[in-house]
């Protein structure tokens, strides 16, 4: 292990309800705030009865080390979130992280926090962030906007929601500076389509952009191939079923493209490597996005 | 204090709490919860010969108190785990138990023959009883007569204890139980996971890619359970019982059952501390019922 | 509208809701919450020639997601059923199928014969699967020659729909189905429940009276799905679904699976109204996914 | 069914804690406290997860047709009474009822609640209730005292608890007239002892008593025993495992000498009656208490 990993019984800070099915939820982890990076998350438990029985897995969506709190925001979607969004001011929730790869930042005068593939450009070459979310990907991608902001460069957002009245927290983004363009299914708010429209129409030449995209397989396989179809250097964080969280079941895996380890063994053309552990956020051309 | 100490077919265990095969990784990766060296000893997940990639995902689905899974049997291979993953484990001064898996019964007497040559190798775990294969795996666990070849095959090649893992998927367990340990299996290890299967009723397909999954937590404890008091019955060795154990009360109830010593797997992804916490529950048990030395409790029920 | 209708090998039921047999006692006990009339139709509790008493308590112990019982066929005789609880069922226009037990195959034949004899009796479902009975009861259903035997001779005694209910605690659940198909059964119902137990840990003792109980509840739906998917590839005659059904979305699921029918049984006992908000919702899905025919459903996972 | 059964939906009205581990429960049900009489009992549930699964019995420990209220004395004993005592004012818990069979009152200007056994005395014969209560046993004997109370005839209360400070709403009795005799394990209130004691010790003799009990096993059979040998009259308040609570799935039967019903059949000593329908309530008499 690198970063050490800690359980902890987390008390609820504040838990405000954004949308009618979507909260945001602040928990008191200071040592978890303290080491977690950019795109890691969390595996959250709300009581230890056998149902449901496995943990969800939650993304931290704003890490505040002076104030010792993460920050999730999350979406409703079936009895784990239900039950979470029950939960009042003052009670705890086991959990416990920080998991995974974030996203990889350049290492000068920053930070770099995946190892295993390198930053694409040169160390001081000034590069643009680029931020597509669909959905609910938008969490994991506020703490790295904060990260990039540190470094001076705020960079884009592009959001796509189904519709204007699911935006939230926009707020934030506009505080760090970040340049949004929104796209919506119905037209309400920006323009009319998707967040995959909204990349397509966007000029990057010269910008030295990296693409970091957070929402579901379909949108991040199409804009894996828009950035590869520009040579734009791109991540995705993915998500899977998990069981674990910490790479020990095996259960979270996708097909990943990733550097022969084994001198021996003979060379094949993906390895199941897991989202958990390896992941969630991956280099796009790391990941087989077909089949 | 309480005497922990627990004899498993030959294999001394300082407590008897242990992992189940494929819940607990290679042991590192709860070594940030657990001090790997105060489990009685850490079963590794299955391996096979060869590396394998395992089954495509979906592999997991959480179900009422339970979940299935479909790995499939993914890992590096028993060679590159003895090169990559053992030293790390030995060296955390736990006992490793290999669980292993092959596709013929020569390959489970191949196996057995690297693991007798390893010295980080405290005991075999012979999975005759994975779901989540074709080939192989679970179809040697469902009757006597192929259950009893793969253990004769695999004692032929080692005098480390031997422990058999059984399939709970057939009618009569104790049958199996008895075939095993007739072909010279020091222990038992029961169960692994029920078949079972879920649907998604938006897609009308099933959750996991590959059809099929092993039902394991809490959801099957009493049936777990009820197997290792029949298979107590039927055969002297010792029993290494899981199956939904989930707090310490469950693996008290093993132990009365007939478990020798007991493993926990699906609980630690609902709580990466459950060994330990199982373990000093306990402990805790023991003391408050005056009980001397752990394993007064194996078969108290009876 | 949605078309409920179903057919399950002969029997016509205006909606695929049943109840399980042993879970819904002889309709009354719940008609204060559910007219049943509105269901597709109710399975009595089990029966058999003599009254019985059944086994002694604790019958009953709560388990994960889930619940063992070892009641032992308490029911009063068939005679006693026909005379003093049928007449009421049938005034509420509810079709009845009758679950009979016998001790012997003749006896599964005389049982048979009253049911012919019996005009209330809409359908016989043959259990031969009880695992709570020291005699009889599971023993026909664990061998594919004695399943065909009890359901020939059942056969040969009425020409009313023949649904054979399957025990779980088998290796494989196609060998038996195939088996009592070919012996004449109109229609198979599964699962009956797993065997399973649990241990107070305080008195050291098992919490059943029976030692050993049938595992029921939300706990045992992947296994029982399994097996209606593994059942609809191998026979050709409709499925009696049921085993943890707690939700609309589960019937559903056991629908998808292979199931023609679904019986609702442990659910009860948590919400009284089970079944009937299980069956709306089963129409809202159909509804909302513009199926028109409910029956649509049957196997859509395969 | 004689009374109709009703499901519902019934909101917290209060919720407090009596003891470290003993709460009180208002919950309001109209409908229910309309019809429920002294001696029955509810299932409840707190919420629809498949974990715990089965519903809890709970006799009635107050029924207030006026204010459409019942009340619960529970104890916490494992999760769902855990759970339970989680619930706060305001959200609701699924129960149904009112079930079983309650005590048994003289018919004369009463209620006469259970039908199958008569009562002891002539209608017109003034008897005195003797109510014995072993810790939780307690819960459903104070309705009882009530109707009593409205006939007129107090009467005494035999309460046995393991120590002093387990006792709790002992007004409630008081009010009623209702003369109380204590006996703990430690001493530390009333006689040290049993209520086994406390009963034994007690002379009703020329009194028409009629004993009312309830508690564990052991207790209801010593005081079955000193019933039976002073030709006391005895009814007693039985626990078993359930599930449904309703009668249909045979789960909570104890040996009962009852009348013989059918005709046709052999007579036998004893047969299986479902607590949660023949009971809870039975006269002792009726109950097997051996093997
Ligand atoms: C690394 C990672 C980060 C995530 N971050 C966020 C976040 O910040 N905000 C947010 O709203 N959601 C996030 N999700 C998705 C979130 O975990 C699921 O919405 C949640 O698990 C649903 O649980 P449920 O019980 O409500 O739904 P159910 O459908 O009842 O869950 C059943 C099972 O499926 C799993 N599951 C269901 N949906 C998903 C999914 N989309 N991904 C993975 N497992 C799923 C559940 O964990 C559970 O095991 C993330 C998922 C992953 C893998
Ligand atoms: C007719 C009747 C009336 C009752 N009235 C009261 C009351 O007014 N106040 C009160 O405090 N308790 C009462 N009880 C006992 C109460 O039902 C149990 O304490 C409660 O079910 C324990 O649930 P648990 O989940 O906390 O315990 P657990 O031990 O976790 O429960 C496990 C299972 O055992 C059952 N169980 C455990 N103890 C008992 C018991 N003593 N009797 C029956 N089933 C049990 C539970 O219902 C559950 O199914 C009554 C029981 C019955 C049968
Ligand atoms: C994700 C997962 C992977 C598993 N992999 C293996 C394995 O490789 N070899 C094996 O013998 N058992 C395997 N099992 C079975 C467990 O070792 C254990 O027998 C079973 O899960 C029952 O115990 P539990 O309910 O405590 O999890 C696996 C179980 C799970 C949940
Ligand atoms: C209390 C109880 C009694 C039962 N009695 C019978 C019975 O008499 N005959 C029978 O065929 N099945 C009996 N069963 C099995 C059920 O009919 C059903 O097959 C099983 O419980 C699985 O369904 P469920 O999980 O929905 O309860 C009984 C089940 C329970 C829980
Ligand atoms: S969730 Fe277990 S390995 Fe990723
Ligand atoms: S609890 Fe079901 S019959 Fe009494």
């Amino acid at each position: 292990m690198k970063t050490p990993l800690l359980l902890t019984a987390a008390p609820v800070i504040e838990h405000e309800q954004l949308k009618p099915d979507v909260y945001r939820l602040v928990l008191a982890a200071p040592s978890i705030a303290r080491q977690a990076l950019p795109g890691q998350f969390i595996q959250v438990r709300v009581n230890n009865l056998a149902e449901p029985l496995l943990p969800r897995p939650f993304s931290l969506a704003r890490i505040s080390a002076d104030q010792g709190t993460i920050t999730l925001l999350y979406r409703i979607v079936g009895r784990g979130t239900r039950l979470l969004a029950g939960v009042p001011t003052g009670q705890t929730v086991q959990l416990w992280g920080p998991l995974g790869q974030g996203w990889a930042l350049p290492a000068a005068g920053g930070i770099l926090s995946r190892q295993r593939a390198g930053w694409p450009y040169p160390p001081d070459r000034a590069v643009m962030p680029v931020y597509v979310a669909g959905g609910m990907g938008i969490a994991p991608l506020l703490p790295l906007a904060v990260e990039w902001y540190r470094q001076g460069q705020p960079g884009l957002l592009l959001y796509g929601v189904r519709s204007g009245d699911q935006l939230a927290l926009l707020g934030q983004w506009e505080e760090l500076g970040v340049k949004v363009r929104i796209a919506t299914e119905d037209g309400s708010v920006g323009i009319r389509g998707t967040v995959i429209d909204l990349l397509a129409a966007t000029c990057l030449t010269g910008r030295h952009p990296v693409i970091y995209a957070c929402g579901p397989w379909p949108l991040l396989k199409a804009i894996h191939q828009i950035a590869r179809g520009n040579y734009w250097p791109c991540q995705v964080s993915l998500e899977e079923r998990m069981a674990c969280g910490v790479g020990a079941c095996l259960g979270c895996v996708c097909r990943g493209k990733i550097p022969q380890v084994d001198p021996i063994a003979e060379p094949v053309p993906w390895r199941h490597v897991r989202v958990c552990r390896e992941g969630p956020v991956f280099w796009s051309d790391e990941v087989v996005w077909d089949g | 204090m309480v005497d922990l100490q627990v004899n498993l077919g030959g294999l001394v265990l300082k407590n008897p709490v242990t992992t189940a095969s494929g819940t607990f990784g290679f042991g590192e990766e709860y070594a940030a919860f657990v001090d790997l060296n105060r489990l009685g000893a850490v079963t590794v997940k299955g391996l096979t010969l060869e590396p394998r990639e395992g089954n495509p995902a979906p592999r997991v689905a959480e179900t009422p108190a339970g979940m299935l899974n479909a790995i499939g049997l993914q890992n590096p291979g028993i060679y590159r785990f003895i090169r990559e993953y053992l030293p790390s484990l030995v060296t955390d001064g736990v006992p490793v138990i290999v669980n292993i898996n092959g596709y013929s019964v020569e390959e489970y007497g191949l196996l057995a023959a690297i693991c007798e040559a390893t010295a980080g190798v405290a005991a075999l775990e012979v999975n005759i009883s994975c779901p989540n294969v074709r080939q192989g795996g679970m179809q040697f666990g469902l009757s006597p007569q192929s259950a009893a070849a793969v253990t004769q095959e695999v004692r032929r090649h080692t005098r480390k204890p031997v422990i058999v893992k059984l399939s709970p998927n057939v009618t009569d367990i104790t049958e199996i139980a008895r075939a095993v340990t007739a072909a010279g299996a020091d222990a038992v290890s029961l169960i692994n996971t029920l078949l079972g299967m879920a649907i998604d009723v938006g897609s009308r397909r099933p959750v996991l890619a590959n059809v099929f999954g092993g039902l394991s937590g809490p959801a099957v404890k009493p049936v777990a359970l009820r197997m290792v008091y029949q298979v107590y019955q039927a055969v002297k060795v010792p029993i290494l019982g899981m199956g939904g154990i989930y707090t310490a009360g469950d693996a008290v109830e093993f132990m009365m059952a007939g478990a020798t010593a007991v493993a926990v797997g699906t609980a630690n992804f609902a709580n990466p501390r459950a060994t330990l916490d199982i373990l000093e529950g306990m402990a805790g048990f023991c003391l408050q019922e005056g009980i001397t030395g752990i394993s007064e409790l194996t078969g108290a029920a009876h």
